[in-house]
């Protein structure tokens, strides 16, 4: 590879495949360097990727990749100094990791790229960004032009609640705002811009927004922190609405605490009424080990795509996801 | 040992305190050395010692702040292996440390009652009340510092004084002053006197420090003699004279006090005109190469504030700095030394010296552009510095790479005055130079000042210690609240005329 | 010798320099967008800073012990999760998780203050160590999850009206301001709490139990924690281990901003809170007009360099 | 009278505790797994730890001349960001990107010096303005993208390795880390910068500029901060805002830990460096003996707690 280190490149990979085919006989070893954790999405996806790798025969283990691409390097050197067969790295900052990676694939390592496209990888599993946002903005879209069929075109007040100091997050604030293009009667009023993704900013994000626009019907967030932010900002003791039929709140990758939320705004308990993820945390992990099988026996080739799903939970899926933690019913296609 | 004799003495009726073969090592120094010493009820009891004899460390393990080695305390017939602080003040002993150890950032009343029983029963404190009785307590020296002044904004002398009222406070029934005039002038050691003097009809046992040995005659009922942490003799003050006090705690005999001095030339090498800035105001002299200029004043005066002025470390707001006949602008002490004036500060701890750096350390700071080749501090030439000056000035100390802090208070003062010989200024600046340093050692200092002089360096010195401004001056300059209020020639000195010029009459 | 006793004009304008700049905020806020001088908004700019002001309260106190905690975010997190946890999934009573919140949260505090004690370290790397601890334990309590679903009877605390006016949380911030300003500034133990962080050894010498005093400011600080933890969780409504974290930053800044020395022994709880308030206008202004994150950093920094130049203009150079 | 120049045996085990530390989790991990003491995961902790070396001899630096420079990691992601877009989107020639990293990191941190002095406040508190500052700054340079594509002579610093085995940025490291070490111990302005932290006023009495020599000190901190940006971001390749962000933490730990004083006047740069990779060796360790996330955070805690109580065994109470 480019950066490759002269002769050394060649003989380390010679020993890395020589330590793969012995290994091939015992267990396969595979490491994940994560996004970060803290979120029970991401917890639970990494928990579940160990658990189905194990009872699958693997040595399994993750790593905290802290939301920092320094740290995900480093988690993937150690990765590369333990010999791992398979090393999956969903990357804070893809090209970041490109030096990285093609160490890895010198010394004979498979790469999975999870979710963020890494520049090279053995098998790509991939849910753009952009992509997910857009379904967001889709979910969105449908109860606004559903609920305010009778209102004249572009006059349903919509925010987006945006965190832009990491690159997912701007990319999918940028495709959020322009919610106008998916829906005729939402009308974007403002986007906040929060420091960090946490709830208690959203929520007094929130409380000043409100000042500002309380017209504001619906809510936008590529954050589910800062989403639960502002439906608890409706939803507690000193909130100034306290009926939120016509109000509807968004987000991407929320958990099953945010599906609980979900399922009590049907009753118009509660705003948040949407949210979209890539797959199931099951269905993911399981799809993870598919291919890391499929790229170690050789029957997928180098290069391969995997399109991770896009589940939508609202109300109408929102029993079969909190039952089933997956969510069949209802896909991308049915929003085109 | 001659512990006997304390006790035949003592032990008779009223033996309130008794230390008992008290040892103290510290590593390479033992500080204190088997020394065993009785106090009685109501006495004056003196010790005295040259620095480094172990004094402090003596009072320290009284009052708790550190513990003995060994030996025992034996308070009101019980005996204790050491004190805990607060044993001691519940005890009844309160202790002025030689070391101004206070809250900086703490008002004048919060110092003088801190821990006081009395005063913490209540939950609420009472501001006014406390002021009140902080007020009358410094009145007994004549002190109208505001109680409700933070500290850190205070003189030495004052901060002394804080020190003796917090002693008073308690009404302890042993009261231990470790050289309370060493920064505080004439006036103030009177009304200090009185207070012993009122505290020993009381009935109070005062242990007493001090380097001033003229003033034990005043106050002094016993006096034990401490040298290199071993007990050397106690004895009644009717029963010996200074000479004798000197022989017991040098070990033998000091030639006159204060040596004679070529006369200075003529040339001028500063000159002030006019000066204010820095709280003094329209300052006019000139001094002379190998002169001694002694200036006088009263606490607060502002003679260290003029100090510092002509040092550069103050901004003046008016008037003319002439250094060998050049004027010279003056806004750091960087520019003062570069002008070649040096500053030996009255406050050692703060502004003297780098107390946890080693002792040669602290000399070579000043001077270390020098001491380098090619930028590379040059280690051999900085030790036989610390060298020089450890024997030229008689620091008393196991090794050069001990730390600062570790020295007792009088060496540490030298440390101070070798850090500004070593950048070899042509002016020097001695800021109360012999505070709390022992008598065979101010000698070697007054040699040291002479011999400086002599050899074409011009010196202004400030001191609170009267005789030793008369004994070393060729002329004094006496302020008053910030101005100029005389100026003394050698035929002319006397205590009375410096006084009455420095209160201002 | 009187005169030392009144201020000079320019030392009371120095003393007063955080109200002059919170003043100067507010107007020109108000001049900027008509939204901000609002009874709602002042509101809000109330509630949002209850649990930041009764923090900086506790790390005032341990500031002027001469301590500095950095773990308090953590602190606070490690209690509103064990909380919310107890009470959602376990059931636990309100007025049991209220107290086993600051219980919690005073031990952790004590642990931290014993472990500078015992460690004869100093208090900001000790607490560094421990913080790293309470993040682990934290995790662990809440395995990434978010409680949500709180009794009424707690989120009472953190969202309801007095006379549909005066937010709760506000009174038990003002409650907790008057009292901690009570006891450090006139009572004989506050005076103490001073010494200690002043001069240590002039404490251990005028018969403090030096150690003892230092310990307690953590163990009440704690108490402190342990109550913004309740009045943060509680006006969520929700609590997950990212609550609290960070919150001894704001109270760091504000408590130095006020003249809290970090070497112990100085500081004014009025300032301290008047500065809470300045860093909290100062963050809900720039979202009033609509600030973007960038800049509003920038803003944020210079507001603060200029907060120390009026703070400090008559000081003497360090 | 020599022999108290000798130091005791317990003195001795206090100074050698930090490698007495790092051999025993050398041990423990090598005794784990036998994927550690391997060549290729040694250089891996060394490599990643070059960036985290550098930067801690400029805070030690700084920590020596008595301040703290909260804004380091800023000033290293404003120096990667502007750089890396420098090369990438301006096609800025990599010598003259290299040169522009080290001369803006020593201006910010002139900066920050200059400002501590003119604002007669502590360096903690300013560079927590000046921190939000740069902050904000790196985010309006680089809009939150991450620049990669860099130049291959970029990247070689960090990341080719001489004869195939041993790597550049380790040999930089190692360079950087014998000057510093030379200039603090060895030369008269490094003896300077110890008397300015020490006792400030007592320096500026001895002659000494101490203002000059504190900001100096932040200058120099300054281009040591630059060089562990390109350090840095050559290993990785890229840049992003949060290129450095947190290393300040990191370095101040690792300097406490090896007993330099917050106080400033002390501290020793071999001690430092042990610190720096009993820290890397731990992050390292725990993730080979797969270690769960949050237990890692709580096994970090109570090593640094341990370190504490072996530093300070023999030392006084504070
Ligand atoms: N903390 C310490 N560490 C090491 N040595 C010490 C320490 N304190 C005192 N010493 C040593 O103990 C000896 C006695 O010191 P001490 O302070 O008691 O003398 P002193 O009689 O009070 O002198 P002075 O008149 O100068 O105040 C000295 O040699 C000093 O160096
Ligand atoms: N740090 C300070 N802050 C405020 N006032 C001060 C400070 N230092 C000294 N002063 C005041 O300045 C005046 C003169 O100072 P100072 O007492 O040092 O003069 P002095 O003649 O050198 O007296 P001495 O050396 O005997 O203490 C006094 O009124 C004193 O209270
Ligand atoms: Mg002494
Ligand atoms: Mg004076």
């Amino acid at each position: 590879m480019v950066m490759g280190c002269g002769n050394k490149a060649a003989s380390s990979s010679a020993e890395g495949s020589a330590a793969g085919t012995s290994a091939s006989d015992e267990k396969k070893s595979i490491g994940f360097v994560t996004f970060g954790l803290g979120g029970d999405f991401f917890q639970a996806l990494a928990d579940t990727f160990v658990s189905k790798f194990e009872e699958a025969g693997w040595d399994a283990q993750y790593e905290d990749g802290q939301f920092d691409p320094t740290k995900q390097i480093e988690a993937a050197e150690n990765y590369i100094a333990m010999d791992v067969d398979v090393l999956v790295i969903w990357a804070v900052a893809p090209e970041a990791m490109d030096t990285v990676v093609q160490d890895a694939m010198a010394k004979g390592i498979k790469v999975i790229s999870f979710v963020a496209e890494l520049s090279d990888y053995d098998a790509l599993m991939v849910s753009d960004d952009a992509d997910l946002a857009d379904c967001g903005a889709k979910l969105a879209a449908q109860w606004i032009d559903e609920k305010f069929a009778d209102e004249d075109d572009h006059s349903v007040p919509v925010a987006v609640l945006s965190c832009r100091t990491a690159e997912t997050g701007v990319v999918q604030a940028d495709e959020l705002i322009k919610i106008e293009e998916f829906s005729k009667k939402a009308k974007f009023v403002t986007e906040v811009e929060c420091a960090d993704e946490n709830m208690a900013t959203g929520q007094t994000a929130m409380e000043n927004l409100y000042t500002e626009h309380p017209e504001l019907k619906v809510f936008l967030s590529a954050h589910s922190g800062l989403a639960t932010g502002v439906n608890n900002f409706f939803t507690s003791a000193s909130s100034p609405v306290t009926d939120f039929a016509d109000m509807g709140i968004f987000t991407v990758n929320g958990d099953a605490s945010t599906a609980e939320i979900i399922k009590s705004s049907i009753d118009d308990e509660a705003p948040l009424r949407g949210m979209v993820l890539t797959g199931s945390v099951d269905d993911t992990a399981q799809e993870m080990l598919d291919v890391c099988t499929g790229v170690m026996d050789g029957s997928l080739e180098k290069g391969y795509v995997q399109k991770a799903g896009t589940m939508f939970v609202f109300a109408d899926t929102v029993d079969e996801y909190l039952e089933s933690g997956t969510v069949t019913s209802v896909t991308a296609e049915d929003f085109e | 040992m001659n512990s006997n004799r304390n006790e035949r003495k003592g032990g008779v009726l009223t033996e309130v305190l008794a230390l008992k073969n008290i040892t103290k090592d510290y590593p390479g120094v033992k500080a204190l050395d088997d020394v065993s010493i009785s106090f009685e009820e109501g006495e004056v009891h003196a010790l005295i010692g040259e620095n480094g004899a172990g004094k402090s460390t003596f009072i320290k393990t009284i009052s708790g702040a550190i513990k003995p080695t060994s030996g025992t305390i034996a308070y009101e017939g019980k005996e204790y292996p050491y004190l805990e602080p607060k044993q001691a003040i519940d005890m009844g002993i309160a202790v002025v440390y030689q070391e101004l150890i206070q809250f900086e950032a703490m008002s004048v009343a919060d110092n003088i009652f801190m821990g006081v029983e009395s005063e913490s029963k209540g939950l609420v404190v009472n501001e006014k009340e406390r002021c009140e009785k902080a007020k009358a307590l410094l009145a007994k020296f004549d002190c109208d510092v505001n109680p409700a002044t933070l500290i850190r904004e205070l003189s030495i002398a004052n901060r002394q004084i804080i020190e003796l009222a917090k002693a008073m406070v308690r009404n302890a029934k042993i009261v231990i002053m470790d050289e309370p005039t060493a920064a505080i002038t004439v006036s103030e050691q009177e009304k200090l006197y009185q207070v012993v003097k009122q505290l020993k009809a009381d009935g109070v046992t005062v242990i007493y420090i001090s380097h001033r040995l003229e003033e034990l005659f005043e106050i002094c009922d016993r006096v034990s003699v401490l040298r290199d942490g071993q007990y050397v003799t106690t004895v009644n003050i009717e029963d010996i004279d200074k000479q004798d006090m000197i022989k017991y705690m040098v070990g033998r005999e000091l030639s006159n006090a204060y040596p004679p001095k070529e006369p200075a030339q003529s040339e001028v090498v500063l000159e002030v005109e006019n000066l204010s800035g820095n709280g003094v105001e329209g300052i006019n002299f000139q001094l002379h190469k190998g002169e001694i200029l002694g200036f006088a004043g009263l606490v607060g005066a502002g003679r260290t504030e003029l100090m510092h002025l002509i040092f550069g470390n103050a901004k003046k707001t008016s008037g003319i700095i002439k250094v060998k006949g050049k004027e010279v602008h003056l806004s750091s002490a960087n520019d003062g030394m570069k002008a070649g004036i040096g500053l030996i500060p009255e406050d050692r701890k703060f502004q003297g010296c780098f107390i946890d750096k080693p002792i040669f350390w602290n000399i070579s700071i000043s001077d270390i552009d020098h001491l380098t080749k090619g930028g590379v501090v040059d280690q051999k030439a900085e030790m036989k510095l610390a060298e020089d000056y450890k024997e030229r000035l008689k620091i008393k100390t196991p090794f050069l790479k001990q730390l600062t802090s570790g020295l007792s208070g009088g060496n540490q003062q030298k440390v101070v005055i070798a850090k500004v010989l070593a950048s070899n200024p042509d002016i020097l600046i001695f800021d109360e130079p012999t505070r709390g340093i022992d008598i065979g050692a101010r000698h070697e200092i007054y040699l040291l000042m002479n011999e400086l002089a002599e050899s074409g360096k011009s010196i202004l010195m400030v001191s609170s210690d009267m005789e030793e401004l008369l004994g070393m001056s060729e002329r004094i300059i006496v302020l008053h609240e910030g101005h100029q209020a005389g100026e003394i020639s050698k035929a002319e000195f006397s205590q009375e005329r410096v006084l009455s010029f420095a209160s201002g009459i | 010798m009187e005169k030392a006793n009144k201020k000079s004009i320019g030392e009371i304008l120095v003393d007063l320099s955080l109200p002059i700049l919170l003043v100067a905020l507010v107007i020109f806020f108000s001049i900027m967008t008509d939204k901000f001088f609002t009874p709602l908004n002042l509101t809000n700019i109330l509630v949002q800073n209850v649990h930041v002001a009764v923090c900086s309260c506790a790390v005032m106190i341990i500031m002027i012990s001469g301590g500095c905690d950095l773990s308090i975010g953590y602190q606070m997190s490690v209690a509103a999760v064990l909380v919310c946890k107890m009470m959602t999934v376990y059931g636990v009573p309100v007025p049991v998780a209220l107290l086993c919140a600051v219980v919690l949260c005073s031990l952790l505090g004590t642990f931290n203050g014993f472990m500078a004690q015992k460690l004869k370290s100093n208090t900001m790397i000790v607490t560094l160590g421990t913080m790293a601890i309470f993040q682990g334990i934290s995790y662990l309590i809440s395995e990434s999850k978010t409680y949500h679903n709180l009794p009424k009877s707690y989120m009472f605390l953190g969202q309801s009206k007095v006379f549909g006016v005066i937010p709760v949380n506000v009174i038990i911030m003002i409650v907790i301001v008057v009292i901690v300003g009570f006891v450090m500034g006139k009572t004989a133990i506050g005076r103490k709490v001073y010494a200690a962080g002043d001069n240590p050894e002039a404490g251990r010498l005028a018969g403090l139990n030096v150690a003892k005093i230092k310990v307690l400011s953590f163990t009440v600080a704690g108490v402190l924690v342990g109550i913004s933890a309740i009045l943060l969780s509680a006006r969520s409504g929700s609590a997950d281990s990212s609550t609290g974290v960070g919150i001894e930053f704001t109270g760091i800044t504000a408590c130095v901003l006020s003249g809290v020395a970090l070497k112990g022994g100085e500081g004014t709880l009025w300032k301290v809170i008047v500065a809470v308030f300045v860093l909290g206008i100062l963050a809900n202004g720039m979202q009033l007009i609509n600030l973007g994150t960038y800049p509003q950093y920038i803003a944020k920094g210079v507001i603060m360099l200029v907060s120390l130049y009026m703070t400090n203009k008559n000081s003497k150079a360090m």
